[in-house]
């Protein structure tokens, strides 16, 4: 199985035995409710998927795994860069053909009454500018393109 | 003694208020825009009423409307809570003329200290110190002009301002237009009045804060201070009281020095009187806020007095009823927001699939959220606010840290793990809490400490679930929540 | 300082001491029987031990299988909570035995007052006034012929007793065998010795407890008192500090005797003396308890000490952290019970299909149970405790009602109305408590005070949600939770 | 719809518009959540069904309402007398033939740690005694018959 994590594409296959799973010595009990055995401890897990994403709490901390279906799409940046939330753009800051690199600033967008940056994600050439200053756009629309 | 109480506000904390006033056998009028309908402040209510239109111009902040439905539905006075139009003086005037009680301090006392230049000279001549800086008349030329005799770092402030909008740090020449224009544009967009005005940033200093009560019967005192030094995008998100900076005879002076303030404007209700200490033990007058804190719940966890049910005390005349000063134990409060702190604090949204506040001894947790709410982006991120108490600092800071651990939610990214590390964290164990801390100890921004078995059970967690289709009447369509890995570089410059 | 320690406890209790241990930065270890795999407190311990057998007298009382387990897990302390093996002296002087600290005080303490009548004549030798009666050494034919001589109505308690269980009011002679049989044999299945004892039953008295502190550096202090009055079955199920029966005078003589009692018997750690306060004025020992007690919270929000946390110092042989006596405003505590009170507080158990206990101000919920837990006929039916505080009795009453209006169980009848109307209720607001009170205000059974609307409302929620198929997913098996309606009167005798 | 309440058997048939549901001048709004609309105020409401029973709370009230089915045998009371929960008979203080009285203690139970007293719920003559002091009972299981 693949996820998408914060330290990149990471693969794994626990072992099953029953409602049981296993991976680097650890054990996991999968019934109504998650314990995770290590070391002979066992600590409650919280769990839940969100469309592609496995939310999972352990010991205080929370992550958030991306399942990469397979023969789906490669989660792989494609240059697409899109509106992490519903706002409003503010300004643009790019134009079509501008050579750009990656964390320059491209547009400001406001969301949640605060200022946000939307930033290159690539070293590229813009391909495409799809809004312009005072235009609302939707959360996961598509805001530009780099390639 | 009043009857029904109109709240001119939502989330958390007019959930607090409604309470307020249930405890009080003062029945409670909840207004709710139309994507704020069935969550949690609009069934605290004993009667809520819809607002007509969209977004919050026609909704929150529509002064005529809140005001017809008051007196619809036989309202005898208004809370507004803070931030929407708790520091409106045009408000609070059309509510008092209107026949209904205003729960807050009079026009002119919001108008004083609302316009944070006026307060400034009002300041000065009452002979509390102010942090040295220029005040502005004109617009950005003006700003341009003035910010070299102020001299770097300087701090750009909104006039009408509060909440860290429209509040840049400048720490050089080259950034000052740039900053100024995003600092007057957010000031318009959050308060509808674009003037800014510029002061010293005093680096390494801490924000104390010194809580006011004022009734009609000529009584004004202080209650005490709040350290709220530890921010974020000039935003506070932890709280706590005492102070670790004061000594008693320094509480004296800064709570003498905060009720001359409330007196020189006659402040009347709860009230808010704002310093910067630094590192010398110099303090300066920062700002009053006149209206309830969202910090609040750590003065009343230390001093036992209720203040949003004194609030409700002097709007109706009555004394208030809290005897001398008495400061017990350490209180401390986080606010738990929806927002990603290893991605420079970027307001999140999502469904609370899981919602588990902590429970127990000393914990006391103020939401506006439940599990299974939806967090839309409409509003402050700001979802709850988890305080403790304990009879020590650091059994406080302990006990925060239980508290947290235990916290639970997934469906929205929070700053759970943040505030976690926050209490842990030797600076804040020591009590070296100054506003500019957290770029101070993370000057390329935060990341989660998280160790690799942490990451490997998490991982085998998500897998096994996957595999044993753990849980899955709970998933939603994809379509609904956008990935957060594909969009945004990890560090949001 | 401890470094491990062993929970011997279960539930609401354990998941209060583990937290106590967590925020110390001491190890927790619980202990828990089959059918308590996967409750909240095997959540909170840093290591969770399952208990090899079946029952009470295999698993939680198991004092060989407890001790081993400590010895296994490298565990330096037991802390016994309360019921189990809290005030057994055998298992106590065991643990010692086996090297480790007991958290509580030495055998000989737990012995003299844990054996109700050695109690009496030690505190009558002490110095403190005993209730009238009759110490019993044979059986059931002594009961019965000393009896007379203590005069009707009296009260029929276990030796080894606590918790109410084996206590029997017995208001004519001709109820005495039938009623001295049935307390013996609770007493046999609850404590494994079916001696009673005989007192006068002081009708229209108030039941009072004082707080008690001692360390092994020579302080013993009191903590103020609890006023616990209000008892069902003789159990308590609100409870609140200061009691409106007490000023500063006799507070201090009820103190003083309280501390007398403790010293009496070398007393270390946390203990409760219980008096019974007559309309007189007049106070009688009942007993002491010699370990930490279920409403120990209302005496914490009220002193600002941390009872649990001061167990864990005391144990470890630091002084107690609490300076002097300061008590501020009002708690009150109310006991969340699986049981119908409409039924004679039968116990009840079924799943917590929905458990949404209150939040917000002046709120602290301790609970051993979450939403999804089972409640089984295997333990006491205490599921957890909902305690508040304000600045007032009016406020902490007014405070308590809006919270239990909050409080949401649905799957298992709890007693949530019930305390609901307490707190509304003319003599408990006027302060009127007794511990015969629920007796004498609804001697033929308590029944909600539910108007024809709510019934209606009721009726129409059912029937709709069942038209409209809501919530399909969450309906169990009929088999698995039998209907309430068919098998018992309405009123049990 | 027929439901068993502490009143007895009560009918109700509420009128259905939609997702909004009336009856007595009151309505409900049945969504993902409940509420309850009586003279222009809303309550929140919560509900939960447990095998045939209705469990409803509004304004701190906790009700519960046993859906009779139709052409299920009648929920009237037929003599049977069961277990209220899982526990041990204590004592048997009635005997087959005898002639008891409702609220006339027949059977003690321990459960929960406490001793429980079974009543007869309706005059009549016991038929059968089921179990015998010392037995472990289960929840459900019929104790005694009266006729």
């Amino acid at each position: 199985m693949e996820f998408n994590t914060v330290d990149g594409v990471v693969e794994i296959e626990p072992q099953r035995d029953g409602s049981t799973f296993s991976s680097n010595g650890m054990l996991l009990e999968v019934g109504s409710d998650l314990w995770l055995e290590i070391d002979g401890r066992k600590y409650k897990a919280h769990a839940t998927k969100v469309g592609d994403v496995w939310w999972v709490h352990i010991q205080g901390h929370t992550m958030r795994f991306e399942l990469i279906e397979p023969g789906a799409a490669g989660a792989d940046d494609d240059g697409g860069m899109v509106a992490p939330m519903p706002g409003k753009i503010l300004e643009v800051m790019a134009e079509v053909g501008q050579e750009v690199k990656t964390g320059q600033t491209l547009m400001i967008m406001e969301a949640m009454k605060m200022e946000h940056k939307i930033t290159a994600n690539q070293d590229g050439i813009i391909q495409e500018i799809l809004f312009q200053v005072g235009d609302q756009v939707e959360q996961g629309a598509q805001l530009l393109n780099i390639e | 003694m009043l009857k029904r109480v109109l709240v001119a506000n939502r989330g958390e904390i007019a959930c607090r208020i409604l309470r307020a006033c249930r405890e009080a056998e003062i029945e409670g009028v909840a207004i709710f825009a139309a994507n704020d309908s069935g969550t949690l402040f609009t069934e605290l209510a004993d009667i809520s009423i819809q607002l007509d239109g969209e977004g919050l111009a026609e909704t929150y902040l529509n002064q005529q409307q809140i005001i017809e439905i008051a007196q619809q539905n036989g309202c005898d006075s208004i809370h507004p809570g803070f931030g929407f139009l708790s520091e409106r003086a045009d408000f609070a005037q059309a509510v008092i003329d209107a026949g209904l009680i205003w729960i807050g301090p009079s026009p002119t006392a919001i108008t004083q200290m609302g316009d944070k230049m006026t307060a400034r000279i009002t300041m000065r001549a009452a002979g509390v110190p102010v942090i040295p800086g220029e005040e502005v008349e004109g617009g950005l030329e003006q700003v341009l002009a003035l910010a070299p005799s102020v001299g770097y770092p300087l701090l750009l402030k909104a006039t009408s301002g509060g909440g860290g909008k429209g509040m840049r740090a400048v720490h050089d020449a080259a950034d000052l237009e740039s900053e100024a224009k995003a600092a007057m544009r957010e000031a318009l967009n959050a308060f509808g009045d674009d003037r800014i005005y510029i002061e010293r940033l005093l680096v390494g200093s801490r924000h104390i804060e010194i809580q006011i009560l004022a009734d009609q019967h000529g009584r004004t005192i202080h209650l005490g201070e709040r350290e709220c030094s530890v921010q974020r995008r000039h935003q506070k998100v932890f709280e706590e009281s005492p102070s670790i900076a004061l000594d008693s005879e320094l509480r004296e002076q800064m709570g003498e020095a905060a009720c001359e303030a409330a007196r020189a404007v006659s402040f009347e209700g709860a009230g808010t009187v704002e310093f910067l200490l630094t590192p010398k033990g110099e303090f300066f007058f920062l700002e009053m806020n006149t209206r309830i804190q969202v910090e609040h719940p750590v003065t009343e966890m230390v001093t036992g007095v209720d203040l949003v049910r004194e609030q409700l005390r002097i709007a109706a005349g009555e004394p208030m009823s809290c005897g001398p000063l008495s400061m017990r134990g350490h209180a401390i409060e986080v606010r738990l927001y929806a927002e990603d702190p290893a991605n420079n604090f970027l307001p999140a949204i999502g469904k609370l699939q899981i919602f588990k506040p902590p429970t127990g001894p000393g914990v006391r947790f103020d939401t506006g959220v439940r599990q299974g709410d939806e967090v839309t982006p409409n509003y402050d991120p700001m979802l709850a606010k988890l305080i403790v108490w304990a009879p020590s600092r650091e059994e406080a800071l302990l006990r925060m840290g239980r508290a947290l651990d235990e916290f639970v939610v997934l469906g929205c990214v929070t700053n759970i793990r943040f505030l976690r590390e926050l209490c842990d964290h030797k600076d804040v164990v020591d009590g070296w809490t100054t506003t500019d801390m957290i770029d101070r100890l993370w000057p390329d921004g935060w990341a989660p400490d998280q160790n690799s078995i942490i990451t490997d059970a998490g991982l085998l967690i998500a897998s096994s679930c996957e595999a044993a289709g753990f849980g899955k009447q709970l998933s939603t369509k994809s379509s609904e929540h956008i990935s957060p890995f594909t969009t945004l570089n990890r560090r949001f410059p």
